[in-house]
């Protein structure tokens, strides 16, 4: 697989697992009402998922415009 | 912690100053934060005790404050009257205190009087010593033309009792809202001062009798604990409740049955009672011909048979009644077994006893007679009279405390029913039906106040004084009015037609002392009309009134709960306990607490030391007079010391026991005060009136002097039925106007506190959506409620909107009280007071010169169209 | 490379001012002043200057017009983002013409979404930084923050600029002054089979990508509603569907409105067929007779609805208070149908009717979105806290003008620096200039 | 919380207490009671309803609340951190109790209503200008484990609060001030899972029903002594509830 297919799919996997993680894991996680509900574990997690999302769709636009070797 | 961090940001940025538009941008919460803890850094707190001020009962209060600023009052938890809670109004006069728009410096008026006024702020000097100039000068006249009114005393009225006998001024009473016909007819009936109320904490069944329980008080509290005892009352006794009124509301929830009587329809429904107690044989024999005057022989003449008895300076005429062991007329002190009906010839006339003329009085008003009139349906009075009687339980006693007293558990709550043209002889038949019962003085049963001791007026109404005119303004002792209740709505009238009622000398100046006559009373007209005539008005009062406005003259501020007063009664009825106001603050701005004005004015006036000096009246009053704890003449007391030996004379430490305990608990009253058929004598030695001679022969020199028939025709010696004048009205007038107290207001000094006027909301008409469709009215329409006087014509009129309600007579429209003034923002634009649509002569007022608050009115869509 | 001629126009007007351009930007600003100074007097007196007032004791509505357009600016992006995803995906040619503008219109309609929901924060800046921090995945709004606003804004960004970027490279070839950003945004494009057949593969399935996106990021913006158990009339499982389905209808009559306009405007009868219009027709057709299905079981199902606040609630939709903007809004959307389906039936697709069923269709979407909102707040309190009432007030008819000004003033600006519909491409492996 | 309603005499003096207690602003009910009447004449009848928040176990505004400003705390109660609310006011659609007030105005604006003039010069000399005079200052710290802002503070503009059981107070160990004001103590507070704890020992044994129970929000205030308003009850002698409507 070339660079680009190697990098691309490794940005898709990079911006999932951010979204995944921040969203499973980070944020506040899946309790109904308790208090630990209130804050995320990790702050800032919101935005890391975004940035899962950016990241993740990134990919394509380092797919399309990476510079052949 | 990420909010620690943010508060240290804005801590930071408060300092810097450049980042701080920015955050305040971001948060714009900077402001409010910073400034907080700014002035919350390690700030102090503390408790001190006082007492509620807005309110009737003055529950003891605790302020607690912060760097000696009140930020809240909660209850006293050992005061009997409130346990610990406050009420609306007692949690909300917070905001009084903290009123900028209260008067903050003494004022002297420079405009015209009349309208709206312009002040300059005057120094209390000056202000007090224009007060004490004009005064000088009328005294030097008269000083009973000097009229000193003051809204609702607040504790015990030593301070202000001595200030008017000090300076020798007439008092008028507040009579606006509340039932002095009512206390009249009691102190008449049974010689105590109070109204009908029942002994709630025994009671079973109680006829709620206009008594508005979530909203109003009774006799001796104002709000708070007679629900208290109602609840406890219908958790531990499962007493019953009869709400008797053209409202449902009153009662809410807590009616057992809902009696919508007709306004003014009382006096029927109370002799149709009566009838039934009588025909279905609930009668208490033993103690109606031992405690009353229902065995006592009337003669031809309507007067008692009498005998003397004993000799020279002992003489004294006894009334007679039938002998039945004997068979023949003794005098009541000698008699063994009086008998309680019968007609008998006694010394060649036709006598009956008293009881009989009154079965003969009731013998008409049937059921059906009294639902004409009260449209009661004959069967509910009926079955209310059975209730009534068959829980009363005749004959049963019970143990209390260790002492038997008869056990009647059946009450009437009748506290200001008497605001009614018929005001006196309702009260008074409402008040013979526990007679028949021998309900007064029982366990459960009924009560006037918590213990037995007899009015003066009890003696004093055995012989009404008539005299010939002249009258004194007040009209005392006239032809008009036998017996009066001082209503300042009649000096009013009087002050306009002085001729017509035989006076000559009118008052010249007033001192009025946290009264507002032109709103808070029936017949805004009238007052505007006599205020004009005063030379003088002196306003001593935390807020500019609407009196004060038009015609004052010089407003001295006076402080609202920051202050010293008292003593005051802790009591709830069953506990008796002591308090007094103390100051959780200092009088804000340059307001002072009344005792300090009344001192500062009688020492401008010349009046505060010597012989019948204002220190020498305040120690007869407060009863220091004698003991060591005096007020030594000659020097300005200290309001503080001033209370701190009276409690020094109670045989406390002094006032410091109140600042470390709040109250004073004395201990449970004793049943042997509480209830008359146990106390020494049994009922404070008053025989029950049930016939009211003396009212006849009042009648009778009414007729002598040529008193219209307006005047003396309800001086009857029972109560007797008549058409109230205002059915005399046209038939497009086809509403009764009743006015009501709302829960969150007290008189009108609650109208200032914006926290409560919030809830209270504005002016409305309520009326039944029945009534509202036949006018084609619906809820939140503007309109205009026009009142009618029967005898003259004239009409009077209010804007308001609709509000409507299922829990209101279809041919009745209820406005609560409490609005009408204009010179607080919080007031303001609230809408008008029902005050203004009343009348106050003739025909609308009763036979003892009181207030009526009930007229017929039309309601109108609208301005409403000629 | 062949010497340009450098006074030869752009294509598509891009580049050249027009007086009928500025006079359209020029009521796209005045418009986008009236909503930003209304949103200032909103900032500084606080939104007590909105018609918006607390439920309960208030009697009043707390979600207004701002949320009713969050829902309806997210429903146009859909649309838009689909249109666009289905024409690459399927390569649906006659199409081709509208892809662009469906683009611009899912992002600038985003935009709008993203500025309506901070326009109704009571602490806006705070908002946008506590929601990065804090948002929490239980609430309904994660999706609609994190996925409809931010992820799926970027994905549309990428989709436009990636999907463009071919036009850059031509435009990029000729002199302008836009010819540095056209080169910027071509970033190296030299439409090699490589990089052509790169882009297809990214297009595809970035447009595979968007797809399913879309429908959960909608759907949770349905269940922003239909998860409350509190409000009557919101709880239910139709809700994310039938915004789905609504969004969509919303957003093709949008793309034909602007199709018409840019049609007329460049003159481009030839590139935005009338087949291409039949087929946007056909669409809305397929989803307006959707929805219909959607209300017709709506209606059924209030009138049949059990309790009394239930029924005080449908009893207000249909006959009562929004008996008006009920029956308006669902006959401006039956109107519609029937000139579509005569249309179709017809097969004479004509640009003003169908324009006509453009406005009409979001006309009819803006009144739904405002009943799925408001009346659920004054007349769904299970309380007795008596009927509410709410009327926009002026700030937010001023901040409403603004917005759609805004969406006008950036579609009209994209206009003027790129080319709102795909240059015309011939078969050849060689960047040909096109005539515009 | 229990609520015995065959005590409520309706006369609001919890809703004053707390509006003290809590220095709300005006239109602003933590604490609202319901004057409810239904039937025909003669055949009417009225009733009472306090409404706290309903402090759900299940709450639906705390689910909804994007940021977690609002939360349930351990011991039952639910809050409202003032320092990260986004004003968003999801909760308050949410909420099925009608709970949740908006501050749609500046503190200042928002208490010129109760006709205050916190800028009056005579009353600044006394209160150092705090809005309101009466301002509490337990409000302004920080609550609980958490040590979050809870307790209501300054009615920030933009963020919505409500009911805090009086957490200020809580947390000393008092009873929150609507249940110390009750002049028929128709209130009881208290740890509802403690057995011996004062309310539970007013709920042993009554009839009992929650607030709009098959909405699945499991209250924590229990009302005892009556029945659920039926949905014809309809409201009497409302209070002043418009922002910006007083007298002025």
């Amino acid at each position: 697989m070339t660079k680009r297919g190697v990098v691309t799919i490794g940005m898709i996997l990079v911006g999932a697992v951010l979204m995944v993680w921040s969203y499973f894991v980070g944020a506040a996680p899946w309790c109904a009402t308790g208090v630990e509900c209130s804050n995320p574990r990790v702050e800032w997690a919101p935005a890391l998922f975004v940035l899962g999302v950016v990241v993740a769709f990134s990919s394509a636009l380092y797919y399309s415009i990476a510079k052949d070797k | 912690m990420v909010e620690i961090s943010r508060r240290t940001f804005i801590k930071a940025t408060a300092a810097t100053g450049t980042t701080l538009a920015a955050s305040k941008v971001l948060f714009e919460t900077v402001d409010s934060v910073a400034q907080a803890e700014a002035l919350t850094l390690a700030p102090t707190e503390d408790r001190v005790f006082t007492t509620c001020w807005i309110g009737k009962q003055d529950c003891g209060m605790s302020a607690r404050r912060i760097d000696g600023r009140v930020v809240k009052f909660d209850g006293v938890d050992d005061h009997p009257r409130n346990r610990g809670t406050l009420c609306p109004k007692g949690q909300a006069q917070i905001a009084s205190i903290y009123d900028p728009h209260r008067v903050k410096t003494p004022l002297v008026r420079t405009n015209a009087k009349g309208v709206p006024g312009e002040w300059r702020r005057a120094s209390w000097d000056e202000a007090l010593e224009l007060v004490a100039a004009k005064y000088r000068e009328v005294a030097a006249d008269d000083p009973k033309l000097v009229l000193w009114q003051k809204g609702r005393s607040k504790a015990k009225s030593f301070y202000d009792k001595a200030f008017v006998k000090a300076i020798g001024a007439t008092k008028l009473g507040h009579g606006a809202y509340c039932s002095d016909t009512g206390y009249r007819a009691i102190e008449y009936t049974v010689g105590l001062h109070g109204v009908l109320h029942p002994d709630l904490l025994n009671a079973k069944y109680v006829l709620s009798w206009g008594w508005n329980i979530t909203n109003a008080g009774g006799n001796k509290f104002c709000w708070l604990t007679w629900p208290q005892q109602m609840v406890q009352a219908r958790e531990q006794n499962g007493l019953k409740i009869v709400q008797i009124d053209p409202r449902l509301r009153p009662a809410g929830p807590f009616a057992d049955e809902w009696v919508p009587i007709r306004p003014a329809g009382d006096l029927a429904l109370a002799l149709a009672l009566c009838h039934e107690l009588i025909r279905q044989g609930f009668l208490d024999r033993p103690y109606l011909t031992t405690y009353t005057n229902a065995p006592y022989l009337v003669g031809e003449d309507g007067l008692f048979l009498r005998e003397t008895v004993g000799e020279g300076d002992e003489a004294e005429e006894v009334p007679l009644v039938w002998d039945e062991a004997t068979r023949r007329a003794v005098p009541v002190t000698e008699a063994t077994s009086p008998a309680l009906e019968g007609e008998y010839t006694v010394g060649g006339q036709t006598a009956k006893t008293a009881f009989e003329l009154f079965t003969e009085h009731v013998a008409d008003a049937t059921p059906e007679w009294a639902a004409d009139k009260c449209d009661v349906a004959p069967d509910t009075i009926r079955r209310i009279a059975t209730e009534y009687g068959t829980n009363a339980r005749i004959g049963a006693t019970t143990v209390v405390d260790g002492v038997e007293v008869p056990y009647r558990p059946v009450g009437i709550m009748a506290y200001h029913m008497a605001q009614q043209e018929l005001g006196f002889p309702a009260l008074r038949a409402m008040a013979i039906i526990p007679m028949l019962v021998g309900a007064w003085g029982a366990v459960g049963g009924q009560l006037a106040d918590f213990t037995w001791k007899i009015h003066k007026n009890y003696a004093k109404f055995e012989d009404l004084k008539v005299e010939e005119p002249p009258y004194d303004f007040v009209l005392n002792k006239s032809k008009f009015f036998p017996i009066n209740t001082g209503f300042p709505g009649i000096v009013a009238r009087v002050m306009q037609d002085p001729a017509k009622y035989g006076v000559e000398k009118l008052p010249r100046m007033v001192i009025l002392h946290m009264v507002n006559p032109v709103t808070s009373f029936a017949s805004q007209a009238d007052f505007l009309a006599s205020y004009e005539k005063f030379e003088f008005v002196a306003v001593i009062s935390p807020w500019m009134s609407e009196t004060a406005d038009l015609f004052a003259d010089v407003v001295l501020p006076s402080a609202t709960i920051e202050k010293y007063e008292g003593p005051l009664s802790a009591g709830d009825g069953y506990i008796d306990a002591k308090a007094l106001r103390m100051p959780p603050m200092d009088p804000l701005f340059e307001s002072r607490g009344e005792i300090d004005i009344y001192l500062d004015l009688t020492e401008k006036m010349g009046k505060l030391t010597g012989e019948g000096g204002y220190i020498e009246h305040l120690n007869k009053e407060l009863k220091l007079a004698g003991t060591e704890f005096e007020l030594p003449d000659g020097s300005r007391p200290d309001v503080r010391d001033i209370f701190d030996r009276w409690a020094k004379m109670e045989g406390l430490s002094g006032i410091d026991f109140f600042e470390q305990n709040g109250v004073w608990v004395k201990g449970p009253i004793s049943p042997t005060k509480r209830y008359g058929y146990v106390t020494d004598p049994p009922f404070g030695g008053a025989v029950h009136r049930l016939y009211g001679e003396s009212l006849l022969k009042a009648q009778r020199l009414q007729k002598e002097m040529g008193a219209d028939e307006v005047y003396w025709r309800d001086y009857t010696p029972f109560p007797t039925w008549r058409t109230p004048t205002m059915e005399a009205s046209p038939p497009e007038y086809d509403l009764y106007l009743i006015s009501y107290k709302l829960v969150e207001h007290k008189q009108s000094r609650t109208s200032m506190v914006p926290l409560l006027t919030e809830l209270s909301g504005h002016q409305r008409v309520e009326m039944n959506p029945a009534t509202a469709r036949r006018l084609g009215l619906k809820e939140g329409d503007e309109v205009t409620v026009e009142s009618h006087h029967a005898l003259t014509g004239e009409t009077r009129r209010v804007k308001t909107v609709v509000r409507l309600t299922e829990g209101i007579r279809p041919d009745v429209v209820g406005m609560p009280h409490h609005f009408g003034m204009w010179t607080h923002p919080a007031n303001k634009d609230a809408g008008p007071t029902p005050n203004t649509l009343y009348f106050t002569d003739e025909g609308y007022v009763g036979m003892t010169a009181d207030a009526v608050f009930h007229v017929k009115v039309r309601v109108m869509k609208g301005g409403g169209a000629a | 490379m062949p010497t340009r001629d450098m006074r030869q126009p752009l294509p598509m007007g891009v580049g050249s001012l027009t007086r009928g351009w500025a006079a359209v930007l020029a009521l796209g600003v005045v418009g986008t002043v009236v909503g930003i100074v209304g949103y200032a007097v909103e900032r500084t007196q606080g939104m007590v200057a909105t018609g918006m007032r607390d439920l309960g004791t208030m009697q009043g509505a707390t979600w207004g017009i701002y949320i009713a357009l969050v829902v309806y600016f997210v429903g146009v992006s859909f649309a838009g983002i689909t249109v666009a995803a289905l024409i690459r995906l399927f390569r649906l040619d006659k199409l081709r013409g509208v892809a662009r503008m469906a683009e611009v219109l899912t992002v600038v309609a985003l935009i709008l979404g993203a500025l309506a929901i901070i326009v109704d924060l009571g602490q806006p800046v705070r908002g946008v930084i506590n929601l990065f921090r804090y948002a929490r995945p239980q609430s309904p709004f994660f999706g609609t923050f994190s996925l409809v606003i931010s992820g799926y804004l970027f994905a549309s960004l990428v989709y436009l600029y990636l999907t463009a970027r071919r036009d850059a490279a031509v435009l990029a070839r000729r002199p302008s002054r836009l010819q540095g950003f056209f080169r910027l945004w071509a970033a190296g494009y030299e439409d090699t089979p490589e990089q052509r057949a790169r882009d297809r593969r990214v297009t595809f399935w970035l447009a595979l990508a968007i797809l399913p996106l879309l429908v959960i990021a909608h759907s949770s913006l349905g269940f922003v509603f239909g998860l409350q158990v509190g409000r009557p009339g919101w709880f239910g499982t139709l809700q994310a569907p039938a915004f789905v389905v609504l969004a969509g209808v919303s957003g093709v009559g949008h793309i034909i409105v602007l199709a018409a306009i840019v049609r007329k405007a460049l003159g481009l009868e030839r590139r935005i067929g009338r087949d291409a219009f039949g087929w946007l027709g056909l669409f809305l057709l397929g989803l307006l007779a959707t929805y219909l299905y959607f209300v017709v079981v709506e209606v059924l199902t209030i009138i049949y609805q059990p309790g009394v606040i239930e029924q005080r609630l449908s009893e207000a939709l249909l006959s009562g208070t929004y008996a008006w903007l009920f029956w308006g809004s669902v006959a401006t959307l039956v109107v519609p149908f029937l000139i579509l389906a005569w249309m179709a039936l017809t097969r004479t697709w004509r640009v003003g009717w169908l324009v006509t069923s453009g406005i009409l269709v979001n006309l009819g979407a803006i009144g739904k979105r405002y009943l799925i909102v408001v009346p659920s707040q004054t007349h769904g309190q299970l309380l007795p806290y008596g009927v509410g009432s709410y009327t926009p007030s002026l700030v937010e008819l001023a901040v409403t003008v603004g917005l759609f000004s805004l969406g006008a003033v950036l579609i009209t600006l994209f206009m003027k620096v790129f080319p709102i519909v795909d240059l015309e491409t011939e078969a050849s492996t060689e960047l040909e200039e096109v005539s515009a | 919380m229990a609520i015995d309603l065959d005590r409520c005499q309706g006369c609001r003096a919890c809703v004053e207490a707390c509006k003290i207690e809590n220095n709300t602003p005006s239109a602003v009910f933590w604490m609202y009671v319901f004057r409810l009447e239904e039937g025909t004449y003669p055949d009417t009848s009225i009733s009472f309803l306090p409404r706290p928040c309903q402090h759900c176990h299940n709450p639906p505004c705390v689910k909804v609340c994007p940021t977690g400003a609002r939360f349930h705390r351990d011991d039952g109660i639910v809050l409202t951190d003032f320092d990260r609310c986004i004003g968003c006011r999801y909760c308050e659609v949410a909420c099925p109790y009608g709970v949740n007030f908006f501050n749609w105005r500046k503190p200042e604006q928002a208490f010129a209503d109760y006709q205050l003039k916190m800028d009056d010069p005579d009353l600044a000399a006394v209160t150092g200008g705090l809005i309101p005079p009466y301002r509490n200052p337990d409000l302004d710290e920080l609550q609980g484990d958490e040590q979050r802002r809870t307790a209501g503070s300054a009615h920030y503009k933009g963020v919505v609060e409500k009911c805090t059981f009086c957490v200020q107070r809580v947390e000393k160990g008092l009873d929150p001030a609507c249940v110390v004001t009750c002049p028929v103590e128709a209130l009881v507070f208290g740890d509802l899972e403690d057995p011996n704890s004062p309310v539970s020992t007013y709920l042993r044994g009554r009839d009992q029903f929650k607030l709009l129970e098959e909405l699945g929000t499991d209250p924590s205030v229990i009302y005892v002594g009556g029945t659920p308003p039926t949905p014809d009850a309809r409201e009497i002698e409302r209070p002043m509830t418009g922002v910006g409507n007083a007298n002025a």
